[in-house]
C-alpha cells in the first residue's frame, strides 16, 4: 500500500506561517512548535485548569470518543510532564460518557460544571455537541470541539469553536475536486447520519451550482449490511463520493471488490481516516480522501505525536485522536495568550477572553492536523491534505 | 438475479437468528433479547481465533478458520447455557416480563464486556469473502452469498429433522406444547430448556460466520439484526420453526430489494416494519403460527 | 311482546365439518328457571356461547324478548339483557369483591360518566361512584358477600367465588341470566343455599334463569322445564320430571 | 373508593402528590439559598419526564395488560411536532416562553394521541408478544420517517430553545403532577375498573358488557398523549431533538422502569423511574473517562440482580423477610383485618398479571377462527367440545390454584 501526498508542499508552506502563532507568555518568545515550549521557568501561578469534555465512550460510536479521549489525555500528560503551561498551570482532563446521545451530553455538561470545568472540548459527536453547546451557551462556557463537524454545532453560541473541518466545507471541496477530474460521478450517503447528510447537502448544492449531473444512492446506518445494491447501481461511474466513516467505507470497498469493480475510485472525507488498517487485501480500487491528518506524515511534529501515542496506547492514532490532541494544545495556547493565571477562575469569566484570542487574526496554531485559524463563527480554517491509498 | 441471491442469503442469516428466537420462545415462552449479543460474541470469537491461528499459529487459512469456528460454536453454546442457568432459570414461574428484563440486562452486560475485552474500534475479518466470485454468464455472484444460502438451507433441514425425528426434538415439541404435562410424562424440562438454548446459541454462531462478509465487528453488532430477526420470527409465527425460515427470508429479500431502489432505500427499515404490521393485521398469529384457542 | 323471553330457532353451529350443536329449539317463558342438561360434550356451553355472542351460530337464530340478537357482539348482547357466568370461574381476580360487582354496574344508564369527568374529578364522578358502591353493596347483601367486599376476589373460597360471579352478572341488570354449572364444586349445604338464592333473585330482580347443571338434585329442585342435549342435538324437552324419566335420557346418561 | 376504606385510601392517594410537592419546594428553597448544581438542574427535569413516561406506559402495560415497546415513538412524535410548533411561535411573536411550552406540550400531546389511536387499532387484534413487536415496529417506523423529513431537519435533527434552567424543573414537576393526577384519577374510577377488568379477564369483561374496543383505544390514546408531552419537556431540557434518541432501546428502558416498579403500581413506576434515571446519571458521573465501559456492566448487573431478587420464585421467602410494608406497618387492630391485609400483599407480590403470554388469543379472533377452523384429525370420533375441555382444563385449573 503506497501512500503519496499531494498537498504536502502546500502544507509545508503553511508550516512556515505558523510563526504567526504568538502567545502571551513573554510576547517575544515565538513558538514554532508547541511541545515543550512551556518550560515553566517563569511560572509563578501554578494550579490546575480543568478541561471538560463529553463523548461516546460506550455504544456504537465509542471508538470516536475513546480516540479523542486518548489524544486529549496524551496532550494533557505531555503538558503536565513539562511543568504545565508557561504560567506553570497544569491541566486536568475530565471526560464523561454520553453514548453519543444528546440527553447524556446535556447531563454531562452539568456534571462537568459541578466538577469545576473551566474550559471545554465540547462533545465528540455532532448531536451531542449541539446539546452540549446549548447548555454551554446558557452557562457561557468556551469550548472547542475536536470533531463535531455539523454546521449547527458552532451556531449554538459565540463560545463554540471547532478543530475539524465543517461538514459543508468538505462537501464543497469534494465537489470542486471531483468535477475537476471526472465526468461520471456517483455518490453514496447515509440519510440517517448527521455527518454524512451534512456533507452531502453541501456537496449537492455545489454540484447543482456547477451544473454537473451525478448519480446518488442512499443507505441507512440501521441496515448498513451490504452495499452491493448501491455499488451495482453505480458501476458505470468513474468515482464514487463516499461521505461517511471508515467502517462503512470498508464495506463499500468490500462490495466493490466482491463485484470486481476495481477501477472505480472511492473518494472520501476525513471520516475515511482509519480505513487503511481494516481494508481487505482484495480491494484494488483507488481510494482518496480529504483529511487534515495523515498518520504516515513525515512532518517531525506529527511523527512525534504518532510515536508518543503509539507508545502509550499500543495503537496508531486516528484523526479523532489527533483532533483531541490539537484541541488541548489550542486551549493551552489560548489560555496563555489570554493571560489566565488564576486556576480558580470560572468558566464564564474567561470565555469572552478566549473568544477574543481565538478570533484574533494573529492567533493561529499549527498542530498535527495542520495550520489553523478561526473566525468569529467558530469555524476553523485549515488546509486539507488529500491522502491516496492504493 | 443478483439482488435475489443477495436477498436470499441475507434472509438465510435472519432466518438462522430467528430460529434461535423462535425455539427459545417456544420452549421457555420468553423473548431472549440477548440473542443478538450471542451473535456478537460469536463474531468476536471467530475474529480472535482466526487472527490467533493465522498469525501466531501460522496455520493455513482454512484450518485456522475451521478451528476458530469450532471454538466459537463451543463458546457460544456454553455461553447460551450459562445465560439460561444464571439469568433465566431462577425466573421460571415468574412473570415473563421479568425474564424479558433480565434478558435486556444480559444484553447490556455482554456488550459492556465485549467492549472491555476487545475494545470499541470496529474490526473486519474476511473468511468467506476470500473465496471470491462465481461468474455465471453476465452475472457475478459472491461465493459467500451462495454458501450462506446453502448452509442456511442445510441447517434448516437438519433442524426440522432433528425436531421431528429425534427423542430430544420430540421432547422439545412436547415441552413447548405444555410444560406441566411434559414434566408429568417424565421429560426433564430443565434439560430440554438447556438444550434449546444451546442449539439457539450454536445457530447464532453460524449466523455470525455468515454475517461476517458484509459487516464490521463491534460490540453492538448484534442488536439490529437481532431485532430484525425477532421481527422475522414474529412474521413467521413465533414458536414455529418453518415460520422463522419463511419470515427471515421474506425480510431479507425485502431489505435487499428496498436497498437497491433509489429513493426507497432510506425508508428500508420503515418498509420492513410496515410489512410486519400489515402481515400481523391480516394474520394476528403470523404466517405459520399456531392458533391457540380460549375455552369460554 | 312475545310470551317467551328467549326463543331459539334451529340454532346450530359447526366447527369446520363438526356439527357441535344442531337444530336447537328452546323456548323459555318469562320468569322461568329453565335447565339445560346433558352429558359432557353435549354442546351445552356451546349454546351459551352462541347466546352470548362468543360464537356466531352458523345456522338458525335466536330472539330475546322478540328481538333478534344473532350476529351482535358480546357487549351488545349484554346491553340487550343477557348476562352469564362461566363454567370455569372468570372473576377479575386482582380486584376486590365489591369492585367486581361495580364492573358489572359499569354500563347502567344511571351511572353514565364521561372519562374526562373521572379524570378531572368533577362532582359528578363522586356522585356516581357513591351511588355505584351503594348499589353494589345491595347486590352483595343478597348473596351474603357484603362482609367480604374488600377482599380480593381470588382470595374467596370457591363457593363464594361462584356466588360472586352470579352477583356480578346480576349487576348488569339482565332480563335473562345464564348460569353455567353454578353448583359445580359446592358442598350440599352450599348447593341448597344456592337454590334458595337463585329463586330469590328470580323473584326480586324479575329475572328469567337458564342454567346448565349436572347435579340432578339441584336441577329437579330448581328448574321448571328442561332441555336435554346429547351430541349436539336435543334429546328431550319439557317438564323437568318428564324429561328426567324419559328412557332416552336415562340411556344417554347411564349409557348402555 | 370503597366506603369502609375511604379514609385510608384517600391519604395514600394524596401522599404521593404531597411528597412530590414537598420535594419541589425543598429544591426551590435550595436553589434560592445555596443554589442547585448544574447537574441537578438537568437531572431533575430528566427524572420528571422519565416519571411521566413510566407512569403513562404503566397505563398500557400495567393496567391494560398489553406489552408496548413503542412508547419512545409517541415521545418522538410529540417532541418533534410540539417543538416545531414552539419554534414557529417563537419565530412569530413575543409570546411568553411558559405559554409557548405549554401550547407545545398540548399540541405534541394531541399529535402523539392521534398516533396512539393508530397503534391502538392493531392492539385490538393483536396480543402479547405480537402486539409488542408491532408497537416496536411502529416506533421504528416513526423514527425512520422523521429521519427523512427535511422540515424537521432530517438526520441532523431539530433544535429548540432551552427552557430557563432555574425554573425548568418546577415546570417539569408540575407537569408530572398533572399527569399523575389524571392517571391516578382515571385508574381509580369506573373507567379504570373497566380497564383492569379487561386485563384480568377479557372474556368476562366482554360478557359484562365492557366496551373493550373503546377502553383499549382510550388507554393507548391517553398514554400516547402524556408521552408526547414528555417529548416536549425533553426538547426543552436538552435543546436538540434527534431521532436516534427515540429508538426501541429507549422504549425498553421505560419498560424496565415499569416492570421494576411493579406493574399496575403508579407510585412504583415513579420510584423506579427516578431511581433508574438517577442511577444512570450517577454511573455516568462516577465512571467517566477510561472507566466508562464498566458503566454498562454495573448497570446490567444491578438490573439482573434486582429482577431476580424481586421476581424469582425461589427468593420469595427472602423477600418477605424484607418486605418494607411488613417492617413498617403498624399493628393491625384485629386478626381478621391483618389476614385481609396479608392476603392483599401477597396478591400484589405474586400476581403480576400474566396476560402477556400467548396462551390466550383475543376472543374477537376466536370468533372468526372457529368458523374456519380446519377439522382436527379424528374429530368425528371425539366431540369437539370435550376435546377442548381436556385441552384447556389443566391450564385453567392450574391458574386457579396459583
Amino acid at each position: 500500500m503506497k501512500r503519496t501526498k499531494l498537498l504536502a508542499t502546500v502544507l509545508a508552506a503553511v508550516m512556515a506561517l505558523s510563526l504567526l502563532a504568538l502567545t502571551a507568555c513573554g510576547g517575544s518568545e515565538p513558538e514554532p512548535t508547541p511541545v515543550g515550549s512551556g518550560s515553566g521557568s517563569d511560572a509563578p501561578a501554578g494550579g490546575t485548569i480543568v478541561i471538560g469534555a463529553s463523548g461516546p465512550l460506550t455504544g456504537d460510536a465509542s471508538s470516536y470518543g475513546i480516540s479523542v479521549q486518548k489524544g486529549a489525555q496524551l496532550a494533557v500528560d505531555e503538558i503536565n510532564a513539562n511543568g504545565g503551561n508557561c504560567f506553570g498551570m497544569k491541566f486536568a482532563f475530565n471526560m464523561k460518557d454520553d453514548k453519543a446521545t444528546a440527553a447524556d451530553a446535556s447531563t454531562a455538561f452539568g456534571q462537568l460544571m459541578d466538577e469545576g470545568m473551566q474550559v471545554s472540548l465540547g462533545a465528540v459527536t455532532s448531536g451531542s455537541c449541539e446539546a452540549f453547546g446549548a447548555q454551554a451557551a446558557e452557562a457561557k462556557v468556551f469550548f472547542i470541539t475536536p470533531s463535531a463537524s455539523a454546521a449547527s454545532v458552532i451556531e449554538t453560541s459565540n463560545y463554540a469553536f471547532r478543530v475539524c473541518f465543517g461538514d459543508p466545507d468538505q462537501g464543497i471541496l469534494a465537489a470542486e475536486e471531483l468535477t475537476s477530474k471526472y465526468t461520471k460521478i456517483g455518490c453514496i450517503y447515509d440519510t440517517s447520519d448527521t455527518y454524512s447528510s451534512g456533507i452531502y447537502d453541501a456537496f449537492d448544492a455545489k454540484m447543482k451550482e456547477l451544473g454537473v449531473e451525478y448519480t446518488t444512492r442512499t443507505f441507512d446506518a440501521d441496515n448498513k449490511k451490504d452495499f452491493s445494491a448501491q455499488v451495482e447501481a453505480l458501476k458505470d461511474c468513474e468515482v464514487i463520493f463516499c461521505p461517511f466513516y471508515y467502517t462503512e467505507a470498508s464495506l463499500v470497498a468490500r462490495a466493490c471488490a466482491a463485484k470486481e469493480f476495481d477501477n472505480i475510485e472511492l473518494f472520501g472525507c476525513d471520516g475515511f481516516d482509519g480505513l487503511a488498517p481494516i481494508l481487505e487485501e482484495n480491494v484494488k480500487n483507488p481510494i482518496r480522501y480529504i483529511t487534515p491528518f495523515d498518520v504516515d506524515s513525515t512532518d517531525e511534529f506529527t511523527a512525534k505525536f504518532v510515536k508518543n501515542y503509539t507508545d502509550k496506547y499500543g495503537v496508531a492514532p486516528d484523526q479523532f485522536a489527533a483532533d483531541g490532541y490539537d484541541a488541548v494544545y489550542i486551549l493551552k495556547n489560548a489560555l496563555e495568550r489570554a493571560g489566565v493565571q488564576d486556576d480558580s477562575v470560572k468558566a464564564s469569566d474567561i470565555a469572552d477572553d478566549l473568544v477574543a484570542v481565538l478570533t484574533d487574526p494573529s492567533f493561529g496554531y499549527t498542530g498535527v492536523t495542520g495550520m489553523m485559524t478561526w473566525d468569529a463563527s467558530g469555524a476553523c480554517t485549515k488546509v486539507p491534505v488529500i491522502v491516496v491509498l492504493n | 438475479m443478483v439482488v435475489a441471491i443477495d436477498g436470499l442469503s441475507l434472509g438465510a442469516i435472519y432466518a438462522l437468528i430467528a430460529l434461535g428466537y423462535t425455539m427459545v420462545y417456544g420452549i421457555a415462552k420468553m423473548l431472549n433479547f440477548a440473542h443478538g449479543d450471542v451473535i456478537m460474541v460469536g463474531a468476536y470469537m471467530i475474529y480472535t481465533m482466526c487472527t490467533l491461528t493465522w498469525t501466531t499459529g501460522g496455520l493455513p487459512i482454512w484450518a485456522g478458520a475451521l478451528i476458530a469456528f469450532v471454538v466459537a460454536v463451543v463458546v457460544c453454546t456454553v455461553l447460551g447455557m450459562t445465560i439460561e442457568k444464571v439469568a433465566y432459570k431462577p425466573l421460571r414461574g415468574a412473570s415473563p416480563l421479568a425474564a424479558l428484563i433480565t434478558a435486556i440486562g444480559v444484553s447490556y452486560l455482554l456488550q459492556g464486556l465485549a467492549q472491555l475485552i476487545w475494545g470499541a474500534d470496529q474490526k473486519t475479518l474476511a473468511i468467506l469473502d476470500k473465496l471470491g466470485n462465481l461468474h455465471a454468464g453476465s452475472y457475478t455472484i459472491k461465493w459467500s452469498s451462495i454458501i450462506t444460502l446453502v448452509v442456511g438451507a442445510i441447517i434448516m433441514v437438519c433442524l426440522t429433522l432433528f425436531v421431528k425425528k429425534t427423542r430430544t426434538g420430540r421432547a422439545m415439541l412436547a415441552v413447548s406444547e405444555d410444560k406441566g404435562a411434559a414434566q408429568m410424562m417424565g421429560i426433564n424440562v430443565n434439560k430440554i430448556v438447556s438444550v434449546t438454548f444451546a442449539i439457539g446459541s450454536g445457530l447464532a454462531t453460524f449466523a455470525a460466520l455468515l454475517y461476517l462478509p458484509t459487516t464490521a465487528i463491534s460490540p453492538t453488532l448484534g442488536s439490529m439484526p437481532g431485532i430484525k430477526a425477532f421481527a422475522a420470527a414474529v412474521i413467521g409465527g413465533i414458536g414455529s420453526i418453518p415460520g422463522a425460515m419463511v419470515g427471515g427470508v421474506l425480510l431479507g429479500v425485502i431489505e435487499v430489494v428496498c436497498n437497491s431502489i433509489e429513493g426507497v432505500a432510506s425508508y428500508t427499515t420503515a418498509i420492513e416494519f410496515a410489512v410486519l404490521i400489515i402481515i400481523l393485521l391480516v394474520r394476528p398469529i403470523g404466517l405459520l403460527g399456531k392458533k391457540r384457542r380460549v375455552k369460554v | 311482546m312475545s310470551e317467551y323471553i328467549l326463543e331459539t330457532k334451529d340454532l346450530g353451529i359447526s366447527f369446520g365439518g363438526l356439527k357441535a350443536v344442531q337444530n336447537a329449539n328452546i323456548k323459555i317463558k318469562k320468569g322461568q328457571i329453565y335447565g339445560m342438561v346433558g352429558p359432557n360434550g353435549a354442546g351445552k356451553t356451546t349454546v351459551f356461547n352462541m347466546l352470548t355472542g362468543v360464537y356466531i351460530p352458523t345456522t338458525g337464530t335466536f330472539y330475546l324478548d322478540g328481538e333478534e340478537l344473532k350476529g351482535k357482539t358480546q357487549e351488545q348482547i349484554n346491553h340487550k339483557g343477557i348476562a352469564r357466568t362461566f363454567q370455569n370461574i372468570r372473576l377479575f381476580s386482582n380486584m376486590s369483591v365489591i369492585r367486581n360487582v361495580m364492573v358489572g354496574l359499569h354500563n347502567q344508564p344511571q351511572y353514565k360518566c364521561n372519562f374526562l369527568t373521572s379524570m378531572f374529578r368533577l362532582p359528578k364522578h363522586f356522585k356516581t361512584e357513591k351511588a355505584m358502591q351503594e348499589h353494589a353493596r345491595e347486590i352483595l347483601k343478597v348473596f351474603g358477600l357484603d362482609e367480604e367486599r374488600n377482599n380480593l376476589a381470588c382470595n374467596l373460597p370457591y363457593g363464594k367465588q361462584r356466588k360472586l360471579e352470579i352477583a356480578r352478572a346480576l349487576a348488569t341488570n339482565p332480563k335473562l341470566l345464564l348460569l353455567d354449572e353454578p353448583a359445580a364444586g359446592m358442598n350440599p349445604q352450599e348447593t341448597a343455599d344456592l337454590v334458595r338464592i337463585v329463586k330469590k333473585i328470580r323473584d326480586e330482580f324479575d329475572l328469567t334463569v337458564l342454567l346448565i347443571e349436572h347435579d340432578m338434585k339441584f336441577v329437579s329442585g330448581l328448574c321448571e322445564e328442561l332441555t336435554v342435549l346429547n351430541f349436539g342435538t336435543v334429546l328431550a324437552q319439557g317438564k323437568t320430571e318428564d324429561c328426567l324419566n324419559d328412557p332416552e335420557v336415562i340411556k344417554a346418561y347411564i349409557g348402555g | 373508593m370503597i366506603m369502609g376504606e375511604k379514609k385510608k385510601f384517600k391519604i395514600s392517594n394524596y401522599l404521593n402528590y404531597a411528597i412530590i410537592i414537598a420535594f419541589v419546594i425543598v429544591m426551590i428553597i435550595i436553589n434560592s439559598t445555596v443554589g442547585l448544581g448544574y447537574s441537578d438542574k438537568s437531572t431533575l427535569p430528566r427524572i420528571a419526564f422519565s416519571c411521566i413516561l413510566a407512569v403513562s406506559l404503566n397505563l398500557v402495560v400495567g393496567f391494560l395488560g398489553e406489552l408496548s415497546l413503542g412508547h419512545a415513538g409517541f415521545m418522538c412524535v410529540g417532541a418533534y411536532l410540539g417543538c416545531y410548533i414552539a419554534n414557529t411561535i417563537r419565530a412569530g411573536g413575543s409570546m411568553p416562553e411558559l405559554l409557548t411550552v405549554i401550547i407545545a406540550m398540548i399540541v405534541g400531546g394531541f399529535v402523539a394521541a392521534i398516533f396512539g389511536f393508530i397503534i391502538g387499532l392493531p392492539a385490538l387484534r393483536l396480543k402479547g408478544d405480537y402486539l409488542a413487536i408491532a408497537t416496536l415496529a411502529f416506533g421504528e417506523i416513526v423514527r425512520c420517517i422523521f429521519k427523512n423529513l427535511k422540515i424537521f431537519g432530517g438526520a441532523m435533527g431539530m433544535s429548540t430553545k432551552l427552557y430557563n434552567g432555574n425554573t425548568l424543573y418546577i415546570l417539569a414537576f408540575v407537569v408530572l403532577l398533572v399527569v399523575l393526577f389524571c392517571c391516578q384519577n382515571l385508574i381509580n374510577s369506573k373507567h379504570g375498573r373497566a380497564v383492569i377488568a379487561i386485563r384480568d379477564n377479557e372474556i368476562a369483561a366482554k360478557a359484562m358488557g365492557i366496551n373493550v374496543t373503546f377502553y383499549k383505544l382510550l388507554i393507548f390514546i391517553v398514554a400516547a398523549f402524556f408521552a408526547g408531552m414528555a417529548g416536549v419537556l425533553y426538547g426543552s431540557t436538552i435543546g436538540t431533538i434527534r431521532q436516534e434518541t427515540f429508538s426501541y432501546n429507549y422504549s425498553i428502558e421505560i419498560l424496565v422502569m415499569v416492570v421494576l416498579g411493579g406493574m399496575g403500581s403508579i407510585n412504583g413506576s415513579m420510584i423506579a423511574a427516578a431511581v433508574i434515571t438517577y442511577l444512570n446519571i450517577v454511573l455516568q458521573q462516577q465512571l467517566s473517562g477510561a472507566l466508562a465501559p464498566v458503566k454498562n456492566i454495573v448497570y446490567a448487573l444491578i438490573l439482573i440482580v434486582i429482577v431476580i431478587f424481586s421476581n424469582a420464585p425461589a427468593m420469595k421467602s427472602f423477600r418477605e423477610k424484607f418486605n418494607p410494608k411488613k417492617l413498617f406497618r403498624r399493628k393491625p387492630k384485629t386478626p381478621e383485618v391483618a389476614e385481609a391485609i396479608e392476603r392483599k400483599d401477597e396478591a400484589k407480590w405474586d400476581r403480576i398479571p400474566t396476560k402477556i403470554d400467548m396462551d390466550e388469543v383475543l376472543s374477537a379472533d376466536t370468533r372468526s377462527n372457529y368458523a374456519d377452523a380446519p377439522v382436527p384429525p379424528g374429530a368425528d370420533v371425539i366431540p369437539m367440545e370435550r376435546s377442548k375441555d381436556e385441552m384447556y382444563r389443566p391450564i385453567e385449573s392450574g391458574k386457579e390454584e396459583k
